[in-house]
């Protein structure tokens, strides 16, 4: 499903990833993880587009990224569900109107939409607040809210940088629940995070960076 | 269908939810297309004037004394087949007296003098609006020189030479300043939206990266454009008609001076349209070359 | 001191790191300011040529023929005390037929028939520029009919009060175009500044949260908009100046016609200075303006 | 030092605080606790009076902000350090001048402020990238300059709300002892975090808020 050959990045000469490879099956789900600034983010990026790798090779759904027409961009955008570190919300659209969006983009009918949304607002525990405006919610509500955008048309690669950052524990155990689930009905997730825990609760194939390079990768010892 | 309609709805979603910022720019389109529309009244009007000054060129034809009444009118037939005259009008030496009378009073004394009517009689000519030139005329005269009824051609070289310059002035004038103002307006115009755009740049960018074609975020904008626009061009042209109300009131309570009193015009129908269609135009314009920039986002 | 060196060095910062934003406000100002001075210069201008114009107001005063050359000089006098008169000139009877002479060649043979001289002398009488209403004119002309060597007294009636209607014309024309000119200039200043705040807004909601006073986060803005107001007003005086010369330099090579022909006029020193001014007073009150609204934002 | 007497806050029928009383003493240091939507924020904000609460008294350093004017806000915010969650950084200025901004809003001069912030830049481990746009960083790097600029002007009063969201259990640790230093230094410090590690990194009083109501306040038993 996706896949990386000797990929470099390199900003304003600081290396970001550097010679990374990797392989990630179809219906997998990996943990990606890494000190802060040794490119996890940078490396969803380059699956996503959002940036063109310097060097190297990407695959995704055996398309290769490099030779990609600008106007198929959207096409494989909505084929990925991304939950940003940053959140990229609408400010001024309510809660309900950021998810459908989502939908809206790809030409899903009115109807068909309502309920989508609504369902899968509700999974993630904000069916309370669909009219609420995003500045209006506490941080760890609007990560739910964008958890809820990314896998609200059922994509097929959910890539979530840091989805839990400013969720206690509880809470992350249920968002890893979503992802899970998500995962089970055919999806294939990347998942950045720092928390140690979320590795601990769920044994799968984790791939950790180091200044740029794959340090590690592989399934951990029980 | 469905897509355009929700395109359009999104349009006039963007309109209502950034009031302010709607507002500022329908009100920058209406000065600006105001502005414009006074200079285009004004040049209009001043056009209006110069061309009823215009229709004061007349050329005039003396006739010898011994031209019979028949010989006249068989003149008159034939300088009205010239395509250069639009009328004639005879003026006999009692006419031509009785003029002289009324207009120099203070000559009655002379006149007293006289015995015998001094004045010869004459043709005067109306020119064709379209050989109004001082060439044309000067071609006309000749012709009529050269009949053997003419004793002597007078015109008023002089008013037609400085019309014509006084005309292209005017031209000159509309024109830069036309220019200057479309210019301005455009700038000003694609400034404003290319400002609203900044301010939703963020938004424009998420949008792309949960998958938005070019098209679908890009026609929103243009849309908006194109109704900002048209709302613009429509209330400037109902303040300029409320202006122009005003001004005729105004004006209406002088009396008539130099053809300008005999009445104002107002934009005839088809520049209204224009106008209108110009606003509509000139806001899609601003914001296609607005979005032009969007290229170079990252993302 | 070194407080206002920053703030000032926050503003140039400001412009310098927002290029495009500024780029846009400064052809925004300067192109208003330019359609504001185009309008301004149109208004001289044509005020000149009608005050040229004015220039033609004559009152024509008929000597009886009786009238000695000593007394031509005393009456002379007695006129020329009058506060409203500016000048006097004496036409003789002889100047009197050339001029009719020259003026209405085809007359020639009516002249001829007459053995004397019918033309009376006559004084030509310059009306001073305060008093060249009608009103005032006719108490002139009341005046000078009551002298005893007076025959008759002949004056533009018509062209005087048709020429201060002319002028009370452009006085509220002008007042009308230039309110609607001024309005649309500080909206659009304004609504710029306006956006360019917009588009900082998180900026300056940052700098509040860090401890800025109120005057520490708006100075940089107001000398900002000061600075782009200036800026604006400079570069239209620049681009007017350079329209001007154009203008001119076309106009050049036509004759002279209706006073206009007789060399434009551009802004005089002290407009000049007074158009910086504003320009400078319009950024500034656009700043603050659009400042006012900051008072609206959450914490 | 803070001082809450009674304090509701509601934002649009919805109780994000309700009638919260405690005190903290000069020095102290408190863990600010509680699921995700509990009312941590909201709490920090009105202690910084970015916000003003519907009933009750909140008294910072002795002074009654019910009773403080609009023009004395600027200079309470200035003897607070505050890590806010969703960062507020200017993204058009540099690392340097977005911390360095905190200093100039209170006068230093160009001189000290240079040496401050390059040293309290350093001492986040961001000492290599002032130069950097903020939008260049990874969201730790963000996160660990958000602290330098809080704690730049040695504040009395730090507030921070989840400064470790985005980052890995090491740097967490090292950002804690960041904390403690300026806490030694004599500052108050009120941390907000679902960080359960750093609960039991450093036993303090902690304080557990839920629904909006105090539900827990006290030093943890070892
Ligand atoms: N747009 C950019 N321009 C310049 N440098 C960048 C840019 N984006 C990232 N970097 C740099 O690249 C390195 C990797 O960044 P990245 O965001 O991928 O880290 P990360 O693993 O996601 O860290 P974190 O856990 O803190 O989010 C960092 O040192 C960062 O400063
Ligand atoms: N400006 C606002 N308008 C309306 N409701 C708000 C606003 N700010 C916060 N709330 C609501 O108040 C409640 C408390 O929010 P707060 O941000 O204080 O939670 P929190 O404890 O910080 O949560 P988190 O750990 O997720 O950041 C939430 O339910 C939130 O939706
Ligand atoms: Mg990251
Ligand atoms: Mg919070």
């Amino acid at each position: 499903m996706i896949e990386f050959y000797h990929v470099s990045k390199t900003y304003n000469g600081w290396p970001a990833l550097h010679d990374v490879s990797f392989k990630i099956g179809k219906g997998e789900f990996v943990f990606l993880t890494g000190p802060s600034g040794a490119g996890k983010t940078t490396l969803l990026r380059l699956i996503f587009r959002a940036d063109a790798p310097d060097k190297g090779q990407i695959l995704v759904n055996n398309r290769n990224l490099l030779h990609i027409r600008e106007s198929e961009v959207p096409y494989l955008r909505r084929m990925i569900g991304f939950v940003f570190q940053d959140f990229r919300l609408l400010p001024k659209r309510t809660v309900f109107e950021n998810v459908a969006l989502a939908l809206k983009v790809s030409g899903v009918p009115e109807g068909v939409l309502r309920v989508r949304v609504a369902e899968t607002l509700g999974a993630v525990g904000l069916g309370h607040k669909l009219d609420a405006m995003p500045m209006a919610l506490s941080a760890g509500e609007q990560q739910r809210m964008c958890l809820a955008r990314a896998i609200v048309n059922d994509p097929q690669i959910l890539l979530a940088d840091e989805p839990t950052g400013n969720l206690d524990a509880d809470l992350s155990g249920e968002i890893l629940e979503l992802m899970k689930s998500a995962n089970a009905r055919g999806t294939t997730v990347v998942l950045a995070t720092h928390n140690r825990e979320l590795l601990k609760r769920w044994r799968r194939r984790v791939m950790r960076l180091e200044q740029g390079r794959v340090a590690e990768d592989g399934c951990p010892e029980t | 269908m469905t897509r355009l309609r929700y395109l359009l709805r999104e349009a006039v979603d963007n309109i209502r939810s950034n009031r302010t910022t709607t507002f500022v720019a329908l009100a920058t389109a209406t000065f600006t297309m105001l502005a414009m529309g006074v200079f285009l009244l004004l040049y209009l009007n001043v056009q209006e004037a110069l061309g009823s000054l215009r229709e004061e060129i007349k050329v005039i034809v003396y006739l010898r004394d011994a031209v019979s009444p028949q010989a006249v009118s068989r003149v008159r037939a034939e300088i009205g087949q010239d395509p250069a005259v639009a009328g004639t009008e005879y003026v006999s030496r009692e006419q031509a007296l009785a003029t002289f009378r009324a207009q120099f009073p203070s000559e009655e004394r002379l006149l007293s003098g006289l015995g015998d009517n001094p004045f010869p009689a004459s043709l005067v000519i109306k020119v064709s609006p379209a050989y109004r030139s001082s060439e044309q005329v000067r071609e006309l005269v000749q012709k009529l020189n050269a009949l053997s009824e003419t004793e002597e051609v007078l015109y008023s070289q002089d008013w037609i030479e400085n019309l014509a310059v006084a005309l292209r002035y005017l031209e000159v004038l509309g024109l830069g300043i036309g220019t200057v103002l479309a210019a301005s307006m455009v700038t000003i115009l694609a400034n404003t939206i290319r400002l609203t755009l900044h301010a939703r740049r963020e938004e424009i960018e998420i949008m792309k990266l949960i998958g938005a074609t070019t098209a679908f975020i890009k026609t929103p904008f243009v849309l908006e454009g194109a109704l900002l626009g048209g709302a613009g061009a429509l209330c400037s042209l109902f303040l300029l008609r409320t202006l122009f109300g005003l001004a005729e009131a105004k004006l209406a309570l002088r009396g008539t001076f130099w053809g300008i009193g005999r009445g104002l015009v107002f934009l005839p129908d088809r520049m209204t349209v224009a106008f209108l269609l110009l606003g509509i135009m000139l806001g899609c314009l601003g914001s296609v070359v607005s979005l032009l920039q969007l290229r170079g986002t990252r993302s």
